[in-house]
């Protein structure tokens, strides 16, 4: 049983507390992605899962058993990290048998282990090789086939897509996922990079200066954030964030005009809304302004716009994009609006659908 | 003129007009010196008087010096041992040195401090320790508990691990701070990795920091083994009164070279010796360095 | 020798300073192993400094005691420190010293790191025999240098002169050595966008490359100042006038042919280990940072 | 006005001394100034060899004997004029072993002060052993020190009755004492002839090894140099030259007496002497030549040279100042002095690898154990082959 | 005038040709784009045009002037390095003002030059700063003021975002773009992230192996890829390429089943459809096959789907994207198709709409 269960987690450096205790419960078999911006208390999190970091207060229990005393080689984990620590010196073979060495398998039988994990991550016919003479998508792929050849119950991964071009990067998300859905195993992988976290999480946890802000599937956070931090952080480009004051169901709006909220409310309110929400209307606009810049993203156009609440940003369709220096017009469904306290950024309840 | 060159030829031009007052004062301060040292050697000069050529016969005599040889032995013996062990002990400090928190610039202070202390005046306080009974401190130690006295001196056999030691004591700090600097950029997930593995220290020990570690590995050694096969101060004021004594069992070749030339003042001679260095050095030298190239 | 190209060490290797101190803290078993080990440390440092304690209690003693090796003196005295220091001398003996010793450092710092940087970011035909043959200039005793050196001083009026103390010091291979390998480390991106912002390669180095490398700087620092304040022979050879003497030199007047006054030694030592110690106090944490480059990278 | 330069090695009072000199000097001739400049002793010899032949040196130059051939050869030093350095009248003046520095009927240099060899003994320890007086003879010299010589409860020696080592006065002990009172001549033809590879250097060889080996009174290279041991009181005896004299007096409760060497076993007195000189150099020409020469006349005086005993403590050149009744019955000095009378001067090729010869002699007897006679053999060979080169072929 | 044309450009190290000569031509004011895989020879085109390597063959002439044997510094450009090289030991100020050090102007005018450069990059609270104490798009920003501050006639920049991370890459891409707008030089500009090329340029070239495989806008290298190379480059995810045989405008798939072109082609082409443009269809389908992998992406998820052309890349709409393990039809309009010659890879020409 690999359930990982984080108990009022907390991390003291001396006198600075980074991580205020966390509570987290990961099923077995669950695929868990830590975001948030730098320095939130990702890695930390996950080196204290690992052993690696002393835990201040709390506990972290891997299988129902509190591990908070055991060395990492006890807990039955594997991590990979961010730049894959894999050795220089070692071939590829001795790389990832290196994950063998403490274990007391036969020696026939670690071989055949190694060649088995070769064969899964595909790199069989790189064995014999350095890590100098790989290029980066293989190396990333000996570090994940040392912590495989293991066979742990937690998989603990620290952005080790980060140091990946955008191609690579693709491909290599994917191939996580795949062996994720064959072993089968816990795990969780920190990253920055929301789109990484929404293409790969079961639930994604959204962390931000040691706090948890929203714990979800990719689909939850995505669609209903709790707060504005995680309105912003998922989704690319992100939530345009409009002021304006609400009085039960409807809000005004900073540039004149009025909108129906689809939840009542009272007083200053953030109304979220995606660019990919916001279309061009002929009637009452949520927003309108000039465009100030164009950017074509093959399929689609960005265009942002210069409006009375800020530069908002909008997907226009990519074989008509307004004019640079034209003036839009933009609405949005009732449906695809956030809304948000000011004051708390808190998310107000919807009215169920 | 300037502006006509290619891009590549002004920096021609640049490096060289950065390396023209160095290239003369090497030429001026160093290689003619030396050159004059590869000419003296085949004359016959002391110091005082005129020089008279005498061909190969400094050469010749050097081949049938039984005391080059045995100095030739020696110094290599100080290459062999000095290198390994200082190699060795300095990476042992270094290695602990570097998981020490608590007070760490102090201890690190400690072990640098005989680098920097007067050689003359260290030499003698490791005479004293080296004495027989009554005054020796090590013989004293031996003494107390019962076992019998050694010489370490006045040995022709203990003599010179015995004036090796203070060489390598004295060069301990400096080596440790370099493989401490070593040590130190290794990344640390690598341990980190091999903490999640599960691996022993030792096999962290031989299979990652040691492979790791192996550039300034070759570093020390290629700059500990010039300073070996250069050894002269530590031995020539370690037996002041018996240079490179007992029966020139201490005798470096530095220590043969200075004593030709500035007790019996045989410049040609002293000469030729120096070349005979020059060219051990030059040829051990690159041998070390050619093993750091096949990599 | 262009060999030690240190390379084979992948570019996750760059130390930050996260790296460098942070240090999984222990727990349990290992609580015990680190005051284990950092008694060992402790003895052992005890012990590479024992011969120095020596060194102090010697002197701290009369003459006639000094030949009793016990390390507290029975009855200490300061009669020796006094003494050196009275002797009107011995401040001139230390100025000149420091003079010296810092100036040549200077020199040191800047020529070696030119020519280091030189053989290290430009191509240019003759660099390797370049680099060899200064190299090879570590490979002759001084002693066979300083007859040359002085036959040379005396036709260019260099005796008995700081200059003549100073010229052969000023440029080591050894210092060459280190700061090309150091220069290995500044990334050429800096140098090439220093180049596009219409700098000439002498302010190149001067005001991007040699910052870059103050760490090396320093460390060689204490190194060639090191050298210099212990230099002996040749500084003996090229002075006259006592006034010009170095610190060594004039120290070295306390034996004679009857014998050594070792207790005025130690205590000369004593007092010219002072500034070596206060250079590296104020160096010794760059050393660290500064070799890092010059060993591991490039 | 002329000004002249001085050279010697740094020893506080000589350098003390010659100042008086200097002063007195510049007192009687106010047109010539001197100045001296001094270095460190253990590194004059390069220092002069260095800065003379390049023309850099001084006009008058104090040297070691030793080094006479040499400087003269390389033509660095000029004669003494015969006008006022009659070789005739210093033969009749000086002690006859200054008779060394003459070539070819003319004087090259001359010593303001010579030194020789005495025993020194330890007057504390004498009393407390209950012996009443210095040893007259060798056999005297080995029954006290056997009285003398304490160990400890494993047979360490802690304390010797005479120290012993090649490497500081004992070469000359044994060339120009020992081997000439076992009946010997150390060389023959001028000194360059080994002649001490015969029975006499075998039979001062086994006295000389005996002390430690046969007699246990000793041990060589006890306390790491015999006069550290003597300093420290934990040596009954000791043989060292005059120069030693200013250093143990610095020494606080050590009492010690001074005696002539013991005589050999037919009586035979012998002793060794050595000395610095003063010499023009050839860079002095015109009235430089003339202000030295006149500066040596004066350094070579008696007056001059009662000073350098007065303030130095070595013993003065000329019978006529040393013998004087005060000065040959000195406590400290006297039994130097007498010394001189019948001191002889080694002409050495070589001194410190003349020296290292005898060091390994010994060596290989006492750590090699080899045979004495084998050893002094293999010496005396390397002795002559330095002497052969030396003198060429 | 800044008009910068290369001609016949080519690159030797020893007896390698990297670069076999480039012709290209850049306007007065426009921003092109460089993209190609690693390795193809973008830093070093780029390098040559700065005068920071030596010109093999060919010629580089920047406002009619052939410049081959300027030095940089007399050649009016500016070039952003990928790793910034900000002077780590100067403050912002003094690395903003570097750029004016040759300069002769008196100390007060540059002296407001640097305040103006500061003003427009939105720097000045931060001028007292080292670069350790700034953020990634801080360092940026430096890094570019020094480049504006000397108002070169043309802009280098080399992968000057690929050390950021997605969010910050977003936000810098704006800015880079809003400085063009600005100031009006010619910008050339390396990169290999398809996305950033797609969004800044003017105009695009794309690389590989040393040779210029298209040159055109964005869209036109998006919508009219001049081969498969390109057309696999440019577009995330990757265009799908299925083999099929042509017999003019229709053409028979693996999977059997026919097709119609939109353009007349004969033997064996290559069918290049892009995610984006496979939708279900319920009749005759292009591929088929079972969802092995799905990636939600916020507004839309990915399938990956595995066929007998092999895996081929949808997208999906989000919220009611196919089950994994279900089977999907998928098609396209004949429009969308890309028709490429199998053997040469070239774009078979369209028959106009
Ligand atoms: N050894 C340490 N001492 C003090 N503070 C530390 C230490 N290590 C980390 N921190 C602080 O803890 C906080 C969390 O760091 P952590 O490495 O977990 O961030 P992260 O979320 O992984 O960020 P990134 O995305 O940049 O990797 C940061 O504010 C960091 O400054
Ligand atoms: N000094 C050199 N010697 C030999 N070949 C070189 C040298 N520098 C670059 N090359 C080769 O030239 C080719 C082009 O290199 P270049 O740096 O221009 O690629 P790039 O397109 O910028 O790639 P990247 O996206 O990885 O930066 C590469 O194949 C590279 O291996
Ligand atoms: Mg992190
Ligand atoms: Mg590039």
């Amino acid at each position: 049983m690999a359930h990982l269960a984080l108990r009022n987690l907390t991390k003291r450096y001396g006198e600075t507390e980074v991580l205020h205790g966390i509570d987290l419960d990961i099923a077995d078999g669950e695929f868990v992605v830590l975001v948030g911006p730098s320095g939130c208390g990702k890695s930390t999190t996950l080196r204290m899962i690992a052993g690696l970091e002393e835990i201040s207060a709390g506990d972290v229990a891997i299988g129902g058993r509190v591990v908070n005393n055991l060395e990492p080689k006890d807990r039955d984990i594997a991590m990979v990290f961010q730049n894959y620590a894999i050795y220089p010196h070692m071939t590829v073979r001795k790389n990832i048998g290196f994950g063998l060495r403490a274990s007391k398998m036969p020696r026939a039988d670690k071989e055949r282990r190694i060649d088995e994990v070769a064969g899964i991550l595909d790199m069989t016919p790189l064995l014999a090789r350095k890590p100098a003479q790989l290029s980066g998508g293989q190396r990333q792929r000996v570090a994940i086939g040392r912590a495989m050849v293991r066979d742990p119950a937690v998989f603990l991964f620290d952005e080790p897509l980060s140091n990946l071009d955008a191609q690579l990067r693709t491909q290599m998300r994917l191939e996580i996922k795949k062996l994720h859905q064959r072993v089968g195993s816990t795990i969780v992988f920190v990253t920055h990079d929301q789109v990484e976290a929404m293409t790969l999480a079961d639930r994604i946890v959204i962390m931000k200066d040691g706090h948890i802000q929203q714990v979800g599937t990719p689909d939850e956070v995505y669609r209903h954030p709790a707060n504005t931090f995680v309105a912003r952080f998922i989704g690319a480009p992100s939530m345009n964030m409009i002021e304006a004051e609400a009085s039960d169901t409807a809000a005004q709006l900073p540039g004149g005009g009025a909108i129906a909220l689809p939840v009542a409310a009272q007083g200053p309110v953030l109304l979220g809304v995606r660019p990919d929400d916001l279309q061009p209307v002929e009637g009452p606009a949520l927003v309108e302004g000039r465009v100030t810049v164009r950017e074509p993203l093959g399929p689609d156009t960005l265009i942002y716009v210069d409006t009375a609440a800020g530069e908002i940003v909008a997907k226009a369709d990519a074989r008509t994009p307004p004019e640079v220096g034209s003036t839009v017009r933009l609405g949005a469904a009732a449906e695809d609006l956030h809304v948000f306290d000011k004051a708390s950024g808190a998310a107000l309840a919807r009215v169920p659908a | 003129m300037f502006k006509n060159l290619t891009i590549r030829q002004k920096q021609i031009a640049w490096a060289w007009a950065f390396l023209a007052v160095p290239v003369i004062f090497y030429v001026v301060i160093r290689f003619y010196p030396t050159g004059n040292a590869f000419v003296i050697s085949f004359q016959e000069w002391n110091l005082l008087g005129t020089r008279s050529w005498t061909g190969l016969d400094n050469y010749v005599k050097l081949w049938n010096d039984p005391v080059f040889w045995k100095v030739f032995i020696n110094t290599f013996e100080y290459l062999l041992i000095g290198t390994p062990i200082s190699l060795l002990i300095s990476f042992i400090i270094a290695y602990h040195l570097d998981k020490v928190r608590t007070a760490h610039g102090f201890l690190r202070m400690l072990y640098f401090l005989p680098f920097m202390t007067s050689a003359v005046a260290m030499a003698w306080v490791w005479r004293w320790f080296y004495q027989p009974v009554p005054t020796g401190l090590f013989n004293n130690m031996l003494a107390s508990v019962g076992i019998p006295q050694i010489a370490f001196l006045n040995s022709t056999t203990n003599a010179l691990p015995a004036v090796l030691a203070p060489a390598v004591w004295a060069g301990l700090g400096f080596q440790v701070i370099i493989f401490m600097a070593g040590l130190r950029a290794i990344p640390t997930s690598y341990y980190e990795a091999a903490r999640i593995d599960g691996v022993g220290w030792w096999t962290q020990l031989t299979q990652i920091t040691i492979p790791l570690l192996r550039p300034t590995i070759v570093f020390i050694v290629v700059f500990s083994s010039i300073g070996f096969l250069r050894i002269f101060d530590h031995v020539f004021n370690m037996t002041t009164n018996n240079p490179g004594g007992p029966l020139n069992a201490t005798k470096p070749l530095v220590l043969m070279i200075y004593e030709t030339a500035f007790s019996s003042f045989d410049m040609g001679y002293a000469a030729a010796q120096t070349v005979v260095l020059f060219l051990i050095l030059l040829v051990v030298s690159l041998i070390q360095l050619r093993l750091l190239r096949s990599d | 020798m262009a060999g030690v190209t240190l390379t084979d060490v992948p570019e996750t290797a760059k130390p930050s300073s996260k790296a460098l101190f942070a240090r999984p803290t222990g727990r349990g078993p290992r609580d015990n192993a680190a005051v284990i080990r950092w008694m060992l440390l402790f003895l052992g440092g005890i012990i590479m400094v024992m011969p120095i304690a020596y060194m102090i209690s010697t002197s701290l003693k009369w003459p006639h005691e000094v030949y009793n090796v016990n390390l507290i003196p029975e009855e200490p005295t300061i009669e020796n420190y006094t003494y050196v220091l009275e002797d009107g001398r011995f401040y001139g003996w230390f100025v000149n010293s420091l003079i010296i010793a810092v100036l040549t450092t200077i020199s040191n710092l800047f020529f070696d790191s030119l020519v280091g940087y030189t053989l290290c970011k430009f191509k240019f035909p003759g660099r390797q025999i370049v680099f060899i043959a200064i190299l090879s200039t570590l490979m002759i005793p001084t002693e066979m240098l300083v007859i040359p050196w002085y036959l040379m001083s005396q036709s260019f009026g260099w005796l008995d002169t700081y200059w003549g103390i100073m010229f052969p010091g000023l440029m080591t291979a050894f210092g060459v050595f280190l700061m090309k390998q150091f220069f290995e480390s500044v990334p050429d991106d800096f140098i090439e966008a220093a180049r596009i912002d219409g700098l000439n390669e002498f302010q190149i180095w001067w005001t991007v490359a040699m910052p870059l490398v103050r760490p090396a700087l320093a460390a060689l620092a204490i190194f060639v100042f090191l050298g210099n304040w212990t230099a002996f022979l040749w500084p003996l050879i090229v002075t006259n006038s006592v006034e010009l003497y170095t610190l060594p030199v004039g120290l070295s007047g306390f034996g004679d042919e009857a014998d050594v006054a070792w207790e005025l030694i130690m205590t000369g030592a004593a007092i010219s280990t002072i500034p070596t110690l206060i250079v590296f106090l104020i160096f010794q944490r760059f050393i660290i940072r500064g070799v890092v480059m010059a060993g591991l990278k490039g | 006005q002329v000004e002249i330069e001085y050279w010697q090695y740094f020893f506080d009072a000589r350098v003390t001394a010659m100042e008086t000199l200097i002063e007195n000097f510049e007192e009687a001739n106010p047109d010539i100034t001197v100045t001296m400049t001094h270095f460190p002793y253990a590194d004059y010899r390069t220092k002069v060899a260095a800065a003379i032949p390049a023309g850099e040196g001084p006009d008058v130059v104090q040297l070691f004997y030793g080094w006479l051939n040499d400087y003269i050869e390389a033509e660095l030093i000029q004669p003494l004029p015969t006008d006022t350095f009659d070789p005739e009248v210093i033969d009749a003046e000086f002690f006859p072993m200054v008779g060394a520095m003459k070539r070819d009927g003319q004087y090259f240099a001359l010593p303001t002060a010579v030194r020789s060899l005495a025993l020194f003994y330890n007057e504390r320890l004498f009393e407390e052993a209950g012996i009443e007086g210095p040893p007259e003879t060798l056999d005297e010299m080995v029954e006290i020190a056997a009285a003398l010589t304490e160990r400890d409860g494993a047979g360490n020696i802690t304390q010797v009755g005479i120290t012993t080592g090649m490497t500081a006065q004992d070469h000359h002990w044994f060339r120009e004492v020992l081997v000439r009172q076992f009946g010997g001549e150390p060389y023959t033809d001028d000194y360059r002839n080994v002649n001490w590879n015969s029975e006499a250097g075998q039979a001062a060889l086994e006295f000389y090894a005996g002390l430690e080996s046969e007699h246990g009174v000793t041990a060589s290279g006890f306390m790491d140099e015999p006069q550290a041991a003597f300093k420290a009181q934990r040596a009954g005896m000791h043989i060292d030259g005059s120069f030693r004299i200013g250093s143990l007096e610095d020494v606080r409760g050590l009492r010690y007496g001074v005696a002539e060497l013991p005589a050999g076993p037919d009586g035979t007195r012998s002793n060794y002497s050595s000395y610095w000189v003063n010499a023009i150099t050839t860079k002095a020409e015109g009235e430089r030549y003339d202000a030295a020469v006149r500066f040596m006349e004066y350094v070579v005086s008696d007056e001059a040279m009662q000073i350098w005993l007065d303030v130095v403590g070595e013993l003065p050149a000329k019978p006529s100042v040393g013998l004087t009744d005060e000065n040959a019955n000195d406590p400290t000095f006297g039994p130097f002095i007498r010394g001189l009378d019948y001191a002889h001067t080694t002409k050495f090729a070589d001194e410190s690898a003349q020296r290292q010869i005898l060091v390994d002699m010994l060596a290989r007897v006492d750590i090699e154990g080899q045979d004495m006679a084998e050893s002094l053999a293999e010496a005396a060979a390397a002795e002559q082959a330095i002497l052969d080169e030396y003198y060429g072929e």
